[in-house]
C-alpha cells in the first residue's frame, strides 16, 4: 500500500491532471474560473457513488464523474460565459460554493458536511502514472490542433477571432467543459485515493489554489503548469517540519514570482530539451542591454 | 453580367441619442473595389460593423450573396465568406506571424475530434497543408522572412499586411478593409496600392474599404460612396465624387 | 421578529457595506478586485487591539492609529507587490493573483507572529443594545452603520467631484498617458491605497469589536467582495446596496430558512442577477470598440 | 530653448536612436520627418521621458530635463502621443479637464475649453460621451485638444493626423499655425504627411533609422529634389 | 523532532492534531503534553527499556492534513502507534487509513460514536479513543437540563459542518425529549459564519428554557454574546467544545450561569503536580486539557506495550483492545472490545463570577 513518497507522488498527478484543465482555460483561452473546486467534488462524489453504490470499475467512475462534470459546465457555461473578467470569475466561484453547499444539504446522498466515506482505495501509483500520461497526450494534442489555436485565439483577441469566423462562444464553453472534465477526473482519482472525502477539501481556497499554480506556471504553458504543479504540491508538504511557516513562505512566494517574473515560470513557452539547450546557450554568448522602460502602442 | 455581392438597404443605427447610420443604401457588385469616404464620426466603421455583426442595425437590412445576415453572428458572417481588418489593429499580439495566419485557416483543419486528441489519422497530412498554404499568403503578403516573428513587435505597416494575410486565410469572398494606409506615407500608400490591385486580381475579391488618404481611394477604387452623418451625400466614380461641391465642402476642404 | 431581523441584516449589511466600498474603490479606479482587502482589515483589528488593550490607549486614538497602520500596510503592499506589476504592463487579472498571495502571506504572518489565539476587545462599549418597542438594536452596530454612512459619502464625493478622482482614473486607465498628462500616477496609486487601507482598517476594527480577533478574520470579506460585485464592480453606490441587499437576505434565509443553504441562495441569485445584469446592478460596461 | 545633443536610445538589441541632435527655438515649429520606423516617435518618447535614453543630453532652456514623465510636463513640455491615447472610460469633457491637470487658472481654463470646442465643434456635441465610443477620427481630435488644454512651453505632436478626414487634416494644420502666430506655442511635430508638415513648419529634420539625414529651413526641404528619395531609400526598395 | 536514527531502541509515537489554525491552542497543547510524558518515562527507564521518541505533525484540524500526516508518520517516520486527534471530523477520514496502515490510532478528544465505528457498524480495529462519547454527552446534558435546571423547552443551534454539534445537538434532544422536554427551535449555523443573530433571533421568539449550544469555544463567545445582545437570558449548554480557559476570556458576563460538560480536567487534584511540571516546561504556560490527553494516551500505550511485553503494532493493537483497567490523570477506564470505546464519566462545570466552577461528575 501507499508508502509516504509514493503518497506524494499519487497527489501530485492529482493535481496535475486538474491543473492542466485550468490551464486550458485560464493559460490558453484566458478565463479565470474559481469554479474548477467544484467540478472537482461533483467528479470526487459522482466516482465514490458509483464505486460504492453500483461497483462499478474505475474507469466507469472516471468517466462517468467526468461526464456529469462536464455537463453541468456545459449548462453553466451557457449562462455565465458572456460575463467579463471578474464578473465571470465571481460568478464561477459563486457555483463552486453553491456546489460545496448543496452537497452538504444532500445528506442522504452525501453525506452531507460530514463526508463520504468507505471509498474503495483504487488510486494507486500505476493508476496515476497512467491517468497523468494520458492526460498530458490528451492536453497536448488538443492545444497543438485547431482547438488549442482557437482557444488561444480568444485569449489574444476576441473580437478578431469573430472576424475570422471562431465561433468564441461555442469554444469558450468547450474550454470550460474540457476543464470541468480534467477537474472531474482528478477528483474521481482523489476520492479513490483518499478513499474518504468532505465537501469543504473541494471549497474555493482549492480552485484559488489550481489558479495561482497556473499563473506560476505561465499562462499559456501546459509544461510550465505541470512543472508548478510539482513544486507548489512538494514545497509545502516537504517543509511540513516547519509547519507554520509554510503557508507564509508559499503566499510570499506567489508575490514574489508574479512581481518578478511576470509570464510566469514559463511564460508562453513549453519545456523541451531544444528550448532549455538555446536557453543556457542565450546566458552564456548573449548580453543583451535591457531597457527597463516600456514604451507601448 | 454584373452581380451584386452585398446589397445594403436602408440601413439605420442609433447609439442612444446619436444617429450613426442612417438610411444607409448600397449595392455592391462582385469583383470591384468600392470606397467608403466621408468625415470623421461620420458612420463609416459602424457600417462595417454592422455587416460583420459586431453591431445590429436598428433598422434596415444587409444581404450577402442573396441571404439576408442581419441578426447573424460575427463568426457566422465570417464563415459566410466576409473577412475584414480593423481601423485599431487587432492581431493575437503575442503570437508569432505564422500562427496568427494558420489560426485563422481553422476551417481547413476538418479532422474529427479523435485525430485531434490523438493527432492520428489525418491530422499531420492536415496540419501540413494548412501550413503550406498559411506561408503562401504570407509570401504574398511579402513577410514570408519573418514568419516566426512575435506580431506584436512588427512595424505598423508589416501589421496592416498581416492582418490583411490573416483575413485572406478564411477564403472570403468580400474583404473590409477599414483604413488600410493610416500612419503610412506617401509611398507606402502607393505600395499598399499595388498590393491590394495584387490581391483583388489573384483571389478574384470584392473590396470594400474605408480610407482617409485620398490618393489611394482615387487610385483602386471603381466607385465611392461619401458618408455624412450616417447618410450618403453621394456616390460615383473617383474622379466625380472628388469634384463634387457638396464633398469638397464636408470632407476634402477646398485646396486640393 | 420581522422587525428584528430587518435590525439583523442592515447591521451586517453594514459591515459588509464598510468593507464592499474598500473594494469598489480600488476597483473603480485601478480596475482590479483587491483580494487582501480582508486581510489588511484584519490586521487593522489586530493593531486597534493592541493600541487598546496592550497600550491602554483611549479609544479613539487607538482607532486613528489603527486606521493610519492599515492605511501604510496597504501603501506599502502597493509598492512591494502592485507597483512592479502595473510596470510590467501585466494583465490585471495578476494584480488580483497577486493579492490573494499577500492575503495567505499577511494571515499566515499573523498566524506564526502573534499566534492563532482569539483576541476579545475590552468592552469599550457594553454589549448592551438599546431595546426599541421590543426590537434590540447593539450600540456598536449604530455606531458602525453611522461610520459607513459617513465615510461613503466622502467618498463618493473625492471620486466623482475631485481632480483627485479624474486623476486616478486617468491613471487607472491608462499610466503612461496618464504620466503624459503630469500626473504623478505612483502618488496617487499611493493615495488611493492609504485611502482604501485606512477604510479597510476602520471596518477591521468594528469587525473585531464584534466578533473577535483572529487571523481568519478577513475572510469575512469575501462576502463583501460579492456584494460589490452584485452592486456592480467599481461603483461605490452599487457595493452599499449590494451590502445592504446581501446582508438582509443572508438573516432572512438563516433566520427563515436554514443556514445551510443561505450561502446557496446569495450565489444563486448572485448569478441570476449577473445573468440579467451582466455588470452588476450599478456597474457599467464600456464596450471595446471594432 | 529645447536641445538635444547625440541623443541614442534602444529596445532591448534594437537600437532605434544612434545620435540624434536637433534643437527648437522659442516660437517655432519644427518638423521631424522620416519613414515608418525612423525613430520619430522614440525622439519624442525620449523627450517626455517614457523612454530611457542610454547616451546624449536633453535641454530644455540650457538645463537638463527630468528623467520623470509627469516632472517633464511639469517643466512645460506636452506630449500628445502617437495613436489616439485617449481615456476611455472619462467623458470627453473629463479627458480634456485632465489635459489641464497642472493648471488653476480657472478663467483661463475656461477659455481655453471654448477654444478647442471652437476648433472641434465635434467635441462639444458629444462632451458627455466616453472617450473610448469616439469615432477613431474624434478621439485623435480630443487627444489633440487635451494637448491644446495643458498649454505648454512646448507641444511634441506624433502624428496627429492620422486617421483624419482630409478638410480636418487641413483645419489642423491651421489651428497649429493660428496658435503658433497668435499665442507664440512652440511645437514639435512629427509627421508621415511630409508636404503638409513642412507648409507650416519653419524648420526640419528629416530622419531615417536612428539618425538625422537632413536638416534645414522648411522651405529649403520642401524644395529639395530627394526629399522623395530618401523616403525611398527607406520604405524597402523593391517597388514594382 | 525528525528521527535521528531508525534505532530499535527508540519506541516512535506519533501525535497529529491542529498545530496551527483557528485551534492551534489544543494541538499544541496536546503535542507539549506527550513531549513532557516522554521525557518523564524515559528518565524513569523508559518502556520495556526503550526510549520514547514523540513526533507530531500538523493536521491543521482540517481531514485532508491529518489523513496525510498520519501516512507521513507511518510510511517515513515509522512510529509504532499514533495519538490524535481532538476532532471526530479527522478521525473519521483517519480511521480506514489506520486499519489500512494497520497502526493504532488513539483519538483523544474526538467523541462522535463513528472515530471507532464505521456507518455500517462495523468496528475499525485500529481505532481507539480515551474519551468518552458524545452520546454519553448528550444524555448528560439532556438530564441536567430536564432535572438539574427544570427545563422543559430547550432551544438548539447547531454547526451543520461538524459531525461533532451535529452528533451532540441530536443526541441531546433524544434524550431530552425522552425525559418530556420540548424542543422549541432548532436552528443550524455555520463555523465561521460570526454572525448567528437571525438564528438566534429565532429561538428568542420561542422563548425556550435553556439553549444547547454544541459549538467549538470561539464560536460559543460569539453566540453567547449575540444571544445576549438580543435579549436572551436563558442558560446555554454545551459539551467538551467549551472547554478552554479562553472562553472566559472571550464570552465575559456573557456566559455567566451556562454548563458544558468535559473530561474530567486540571481541576481535579490528581493532576497537580503534571500541571506543575507543565507550567514549569512550558514558561507558565496553562494547560489545555489535550495535554492531559497526550499524557494519558502516552502512558496507556506504555501499559499496553508492557502487558504485551513485545513491541509491534499488533501486539499493542490488542493489548489496548483488552485494556481492563488503565488509570490515568483523566480517570480510570475499560475498553469495549465491540467498540473500542472506553466508560468514563462527564464531569459538568458552569461559570459564576467570571470563574469556572466544577459542578459535578455524571456516569
Ligand atoms: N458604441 C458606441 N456608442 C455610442 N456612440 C458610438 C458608438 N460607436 C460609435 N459611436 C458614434 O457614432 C458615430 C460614428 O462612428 P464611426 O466609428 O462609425 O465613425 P467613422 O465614420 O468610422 O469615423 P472615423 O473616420 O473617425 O473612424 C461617432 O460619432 C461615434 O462617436
Ligand atoms: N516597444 C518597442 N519594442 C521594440 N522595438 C520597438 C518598440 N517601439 C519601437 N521599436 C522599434 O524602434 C524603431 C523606431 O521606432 P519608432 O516607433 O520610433 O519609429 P517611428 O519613426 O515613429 O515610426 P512610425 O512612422 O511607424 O510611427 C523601429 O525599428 C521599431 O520597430
Ligand atoms: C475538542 C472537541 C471540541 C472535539 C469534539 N469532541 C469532536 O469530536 O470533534
Ligand atoms: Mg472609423
Ligand atoms: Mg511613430
Amino acid at each position: 500500500m501507499a508508502g509516504y513518497y509514493e503518497g506524494l507522488i499519487i497527489l501530485v498527478g492529482i493535481n496535475i491532471i486538474a491543473v492542466i484543465g485550468v490551464s486550458i482555460l485560464t493559460g490558453f483561452t484566458r478565463l479565470f474560473s474559481f469554479g474548477n473546486g467544484g467540478f472537482m467534488a461533483i467528479g470526487a462524489y459522482t466516482g465514490a457513488i458509483l464505486s460504492t453504490k453500483l461497483h462499478t470499475p474505475l474507469v466507469v467512475s472516471i468517466l462517468g464523474g467526468m461526464l456529469v462534470a462536464g455537463f453541468i459546465a456545459f449548462l453553466l457555461g451557457k449562462i455565465t460565459l458572456g460575463l467579463k473578467g471578474d464578473y465571470f470569475l465571481i460568478a464561477t466561484l459563486g457555483f463552486g460554493e453553491s456546489v460545496r453547499v448543496i452537497i452538504e444539504n444532500l445528506q442522504s446522498v452525501t453525506g452531507g458536511a460530514r463526508g463520504y466515506s468507505g471509498i474503495p482505495y483504487k488510486t494507486d501509483l500505476l493508476v496515476i502514472l497512467v491517468s497523468v500520461a494520458v492526460a498530458i497526450f490528451i492536453a497536448w494534442n488538443l492545444l497543438h490542433s485547431k482547438m488549442g489555436r482557437n482557444f488561444m485565439a480568444i485569449r489574444e483577441q476576441e473580437i478578431a477571432a469573430d472576424a475570422i469566423g471562431i465561433d468564441t462562444a461555442k469554444y469558450k464553453n468547450m474550454a470550460f467543459v474540457i476543464s470541468a472534465m480534467f477537474a472531474a477526473w482528478a477528483g474521481v482519482l482523489f476520492a479513490h485515493y483518499f478513499t474518504f472525502i468532505v465537501p469543504v477539501m473541494f471549497n474555493m481556497v482549492k480552485s484559488t489554489e489550481m489558479t495561482i499554480t497556473v499563473v506560476i506556471g505561465g499562462l499559456g504553458s501546459l509544461t510550465g503548469s505541470i512543472v508548478a504543479t510539482t513544486l507548489l504540491t512538494l514545497l509545502p508538504e516537504l517543509a511540513r517540519a516547519a509547519a507554520e511557516y509554510r503557508m507564509l513562505a508559499y503566499g510570499l512566494a506567489v508575490v514574489l514570482i508574479i512581481t518578478l517574473r511576470p509570464s510566469g515560470l514559463m511564460g508562453y513557452k513549453e519545456f523541451s530539451a531544444r528550448g532549455i539547450y538555446y536557453w543556457l546557450k542565450d546566458r552564456f554568448t548573449r548580453k543583451a542591454v535591457h531597457s527597463s522602460e516600456e514604451a507601448s502602442s | 453580367m454584373t452581380e451584386t455581392i452585398l446589397k445594403i438597404t436602408d440601413l439605420q443605427k442609433n447609439f442612444g441619442g446619436v444617429v450613426a447610420t442612417r438610411d444607409f443604401s448600397l449595392d455592391i457588385e462582385k469583383n470591384k473595389i468600392v470606397g467608403l469616404i466621408g468625415p470623421n464620426g461620420a458612420g463609416k466603421t459602424t457600417i462595417f460593423n454592422i455587416i460583420t455583426g459586431i453591431y445590429q442595425p436598428s433598422g434596415g437590412s444587409v444581404e450577402f450573396m442573396g441571404n439576408n445576415i442581419v441578426g447573424k453572428k460575427p463568426y457566422q458572417i465570417a464563415l459566410a465568406g466576409i473577412a475584414r481588418t480593423f481601423q485599431n489593429i487587432r492581431l493575437f499580439t503575442n503570437l508569432s506571424v505564422l500562427d496568427n495566419v494558420i489560426i485563422a485557416s481553422h476551417q481547413d483543419c476538418n479532422y474529427s475530434i479523435f485525430s485531434e486528441m490523438t493527432h492520428l489519422g489525418s491530422f499531420k497530412k492536415t496540419e501540413k497543408a494548412v501550413r503550406e498554404h498559411a506561408m503562401q499568403l504570407l509570401e504574398m503578403v511579402g513577410l514570408q522572412d519573418i514568419t516566426n516573428r512575435i506580431a506584436g513587435g512588427l512595424p505598423y505597416g508589416h501589421q496592416r499586411r498581416l492582418e490583411i494575410a490573416r483575413a485572406l486565410a478564411i477564403h472570403p469572398k468580400l474583404l473590409l478593409l477599414d483604413e488600410p494606409a493610416a500612419g503610412m506615407n506617401a509611398d507606402e500608400s502607393e505600395d499598399l496600392c499595388n498590393f491590394i490591385f495584387d490581391l483583388h486580381r489573384k483571389f478574384d475579391l470584392t473590396i470594400f474599404l474605408i480610407e482617409h488618404h485620398m490618393d489611394v481611394v482615387v487610385k483602386l477604387c471603381d466607385s465611392i460612396t461619401v458618408l455624412n452623418f450616417g447618410q450618403t451625400i453621394c456616390q460615383g466614380t473617383p474622379e466625380q465624387v472628388i469634384a463634387e461641391p457638396c464633398v469638397i465642402e464636408a470632407y476634402l476642404g477646398e485646396e486640393e | 421578529m420581522i422587525w428584528q431581523q430587518i435590525v439583523n441584516g442592515i447591521s451586517v449589511g453594514s459591515i459588509y457595506a464598510l468593507m464592499a466600498t474598500g473594494y469598489a474603490l480600488i476597483y473603480s479606479l485601478l480596475g482590479f478586485s483587491n483580494w487582501a482587502h480582508g486581510d489588511i482589515a484584519m490586521v487593522g483589528a489586530y493593531l486597534g487591539f493592541f493600541f487598546v488593550a496592550s497600550l491602554h490607549l483611549p479609544w479613539w486614538a487607538a482607532l486613528i492609529l489603527a486606521l493610519l497602520g492599515a492605511g501604510l500596510l496597504s501603501v506599502i503592499s502597493e509598492r512591494v507587490a502592485y507597483r512592479k506589476i502595473r510596470k510590467n504592463n501585466s494583465p490585471t487579472m495578476f494584480l488580483m493573483i497577486a493579492a490573494m498571495g499577500l492575503s495567505v502571506a499577511l494571515q499566515n504572518f499573523v498566524l506564526v507572529t502573534i499566534g492563532s489565539k482569539f483576541k476579545t476587545y475590552p468592552q469599550i462599549l457594553p454589549v448592551k443594545a438599546i431595546e426599541i418597542g421590543g426590537v434590540y438594536v447593539g450600540l456598536l452596530d449604530l455606531i458602525s452603520f453611522l461610520g459607513a454612512v459617513i465615510v461613503i459619502i466622502i467618498l463618493y464625493y473625492l471620486i466623482e467631484r475631485t481632480k483627485f478622482g479624474l486623476a486616478v482614473k486617468a491613471a487607472a486607465a491608462n499610466m503612461q498617458v496618464a504620466s503624459l498628462l503630469g500626473i504623478n500616477v505612483d502618488k496617487y496609486i499611493s493615495l488611493v491605497f492609504l485611502l482604501a487601507g485606512s477604510l479597510a482598517g476602520l471596518s477591521g476594527v468594528f469587525l473585531g469589536m464584534k466578533y473577535t480577533v483572529y487571523p481568519q478574520l478577513g475572510n469575512f470579506a469575501l462576502k463583501a467582495f460579492i456584494a460589490s460585485v452584485f452592486g456592480g464592480l467599481g461603483s461605490v453606490p452599487g457595493a452599499i446596496v449590494g451590502a445592504l441587499f446581501i446582508g438582509l437576505m443572508e438573516v432572512f434565509v438563516a433566520g427563515y430558512v436554514s443556514a445551510g443553504l443561505r450561502d446557496l441562495f446569495t450565489f444563486t441569485l448572485l448569478v441570476a442577477v449577473l445573468v440579467i445584469r451582466p455588470t452588476g446592478l450599478f456597474g457599467k460596461d464600456i464596450q471595446d470598440k471594432a | 530653448m529645447l536641445t538635444i545633443n547625440q541623443l541614442e536610445a534602444s529596445y532591448g538589441g534594437i537600437r532605434a536612436l544612434r545620435g540624434v541632435s536637433l534643437r527648437v527655438e522659442q516660437g517655432e515649429i519644427v518638423a521631424v520627418l522620416g519613414s515608418n520606423g525612423a525613430g520619430k516617435s522614440t525622439l519624442l518618447k525620449a523627450i517626455s521621458a517614457v523612454v530611457k535614453p542610454t547616451a546624449g543630453e536633453i535641454l530644455l532652456e540650457g538645463v537638463p530635463t527630468p528623467r520623470v514623465p509627469y516632472r517633464v510636463v511639469e517643466a512645460g513640455i506636452v506630449h500628445v502621443p502617437e495613436g489616439r491615447q485617449i481615456i476611455p472610460n472619462l467623458t470627453v469633457y473629463e479627458n480634456l479637464m485632465i489635459g489641464c491637470f497642472l493648471r488653476n487658472d480657472h478663467q483661463q481654463i475656461q477659455k481655453d475649453l471654448e477654444m478647442v470646442y471652437h476648433y472641434f465643434p465635434r467635441l462639444e456635441e458629444r462632451k458627455k460621451q466616453y472617450g473610448g465610443l469616439l469615432s477613431g477620427g474624434e478621439q485623435q481630435m480630443l487627444a489633440l485638444g487635451r494637448g491644446l488644454m495643458a498649454k505648454p512651453k512646448i507641444m511634441m505632436l506624433d502624428e496627429p493626423s492620422l486617421g483624419l478626414a482630409p478638410i480636418i487634416v487641413n483645419q489642423i494644420f491651421e489651428i497649429l499655425t493660428t496658435i503658433n502666430r497668435e499665442q507664440g506655442a512652440t511645437i514639435l511635430i512629427v509627421e508621415q504627411n511630409a508636404y503638409k508638415a513642412l507648409s507650416i513648419a519653419h524648420r526640419g529634420y528629416m530622419m531615417t533609422t536612428g539618425l538625422v539625414e537632413a536638416e534645414g529651413n522648411a522651405q529649403e526641404l520642401l524644395e529639395r529634389e530627394n526629399l522623395e528619395e530618401i523616403y525611398l531609400g527607406q520604405a524597402g526598395g523593391n517597388r514594382n | 523532532a525528525c528521527a535521528p536514527k531508525a534505532d530499535e531502541d527508540v519506541i516512535k509515537i506519533g501525535y497529529v492534531g491542529a498545530l496551527s489554525g483557528e485551534t492551534a491552542v489544543w494541538g499544541q497543547a496536546g503535542l507539549n503534553g506527550m513531549l513532557l510524558t516522554a521525557k518523564e518515562i524515559n528518565e524513569a527507564g523508559g518502556i520495556l527499556g526503550k526510549k520514547v521518541e514523540v513526533v507530531g505533525l500538523d493536521g491543521r484540524g482540517d481531514p485532508t492534513d491529518s489523513v496525510n500526516a498520519f501516512r507521513r508518520l507511518v510510511t517515513e517516520e515509522k512510529v509504532l502507534a499514533v495519538i490524535g486527534t481532538n476532532f471526530s471530523s479527522c478521525n473519521i477520514a483517519m480511521a480506514p487509513i489506520a486499519d489500512e496502515l494497520k497502526v493504532p490510532l488513539i483519538a483523544t478528544a474526538a467523541s462522535n460514536p463513528k472515530v471507532t465505528v464505521d456507518e455500517n457498524g462495523n468496528l475499525h480495529p485500529y481505532s481507539f479513543r480515551i474519551g468518552f462519547i458524545d452520546p454519553f454527552q448528550g444524555q448528560v446534558l439532556a438530564n441536567l437540563a430536564s432535572n438539574e435546571l427544570g427545563a422543559k423547552t430547550a432551544g438548539v443551534i447547531y454547526d451543520i459542518g461538524s459531525d461533532y454539534s451535529t452528533g451532540l445537538a441530536q443526541y441531546f434532544e433524544e434524550q431530552f425529549v425522552k425525559n418530556g422536554g420540548t424542543v422549541v427551535a432548532k436552528v443550524e449555523a455555520h463555523s465561521g459564519d460570526n454572525d448567528f443573530r437571525s438564528q438566534l433571533s429565532v429561538i428568542a421568539e420561542a422563548k425556550p428554557d435553556v439553549i444547547m449550544v454544541p459549538w467549538i469555544y470561539k464560536d460559543v463567545a460569539l453566540i453567547a454574546n449575540q444571544a445576549r445582545e438580543l435579549g436572551i437570558t436563558a442558560p446555554m449548554l454545551g459539551g467538551d467544545g467549551w472547554d478552554s480557559p479562553e472562553l472566559i476570556t472571550m464570552a465575559g458576563p456573557a456566559i455567566e450561569g451556562s454548563f458544558y460538560t468535559s473530561q474530567p480536567s486540571f481541576a481535579n487534584p490528581v493532576t497537580k503536580p503534571y500541571y506543575d511540571a507543565y507550567m514549569a516546561e512550558y514558561d507558565n504556560l496553562v494547560p489545555e486539557t489535550e495535554a492531559l490527553f497526550g499524557h494519558d494516551g502516552l502512558y496507556w500505550i506504555k501499559d499496553a506495550l508492557e502487558r504485551a511485553g513485545e513491541v509491534s503494532p499488533e501486539a499493542l493493537r490488542a493489548a489496548l483492545e483488552n485494556t481492563t483497567q488503565f488509570d490515568g490523570l483523566m480517570g480510570s477506564m475499560a475498553v469495549d472490545p465491540a467498540t473500542h470505546n472506553p466508560a468514563k464519566p462527564a464531569s459538568v462545570y458552569t461559570f459564576t463570577n467570571g470563574e469556572r466552577v466544577w459542578y459535578g461528575d455524571f456516569k
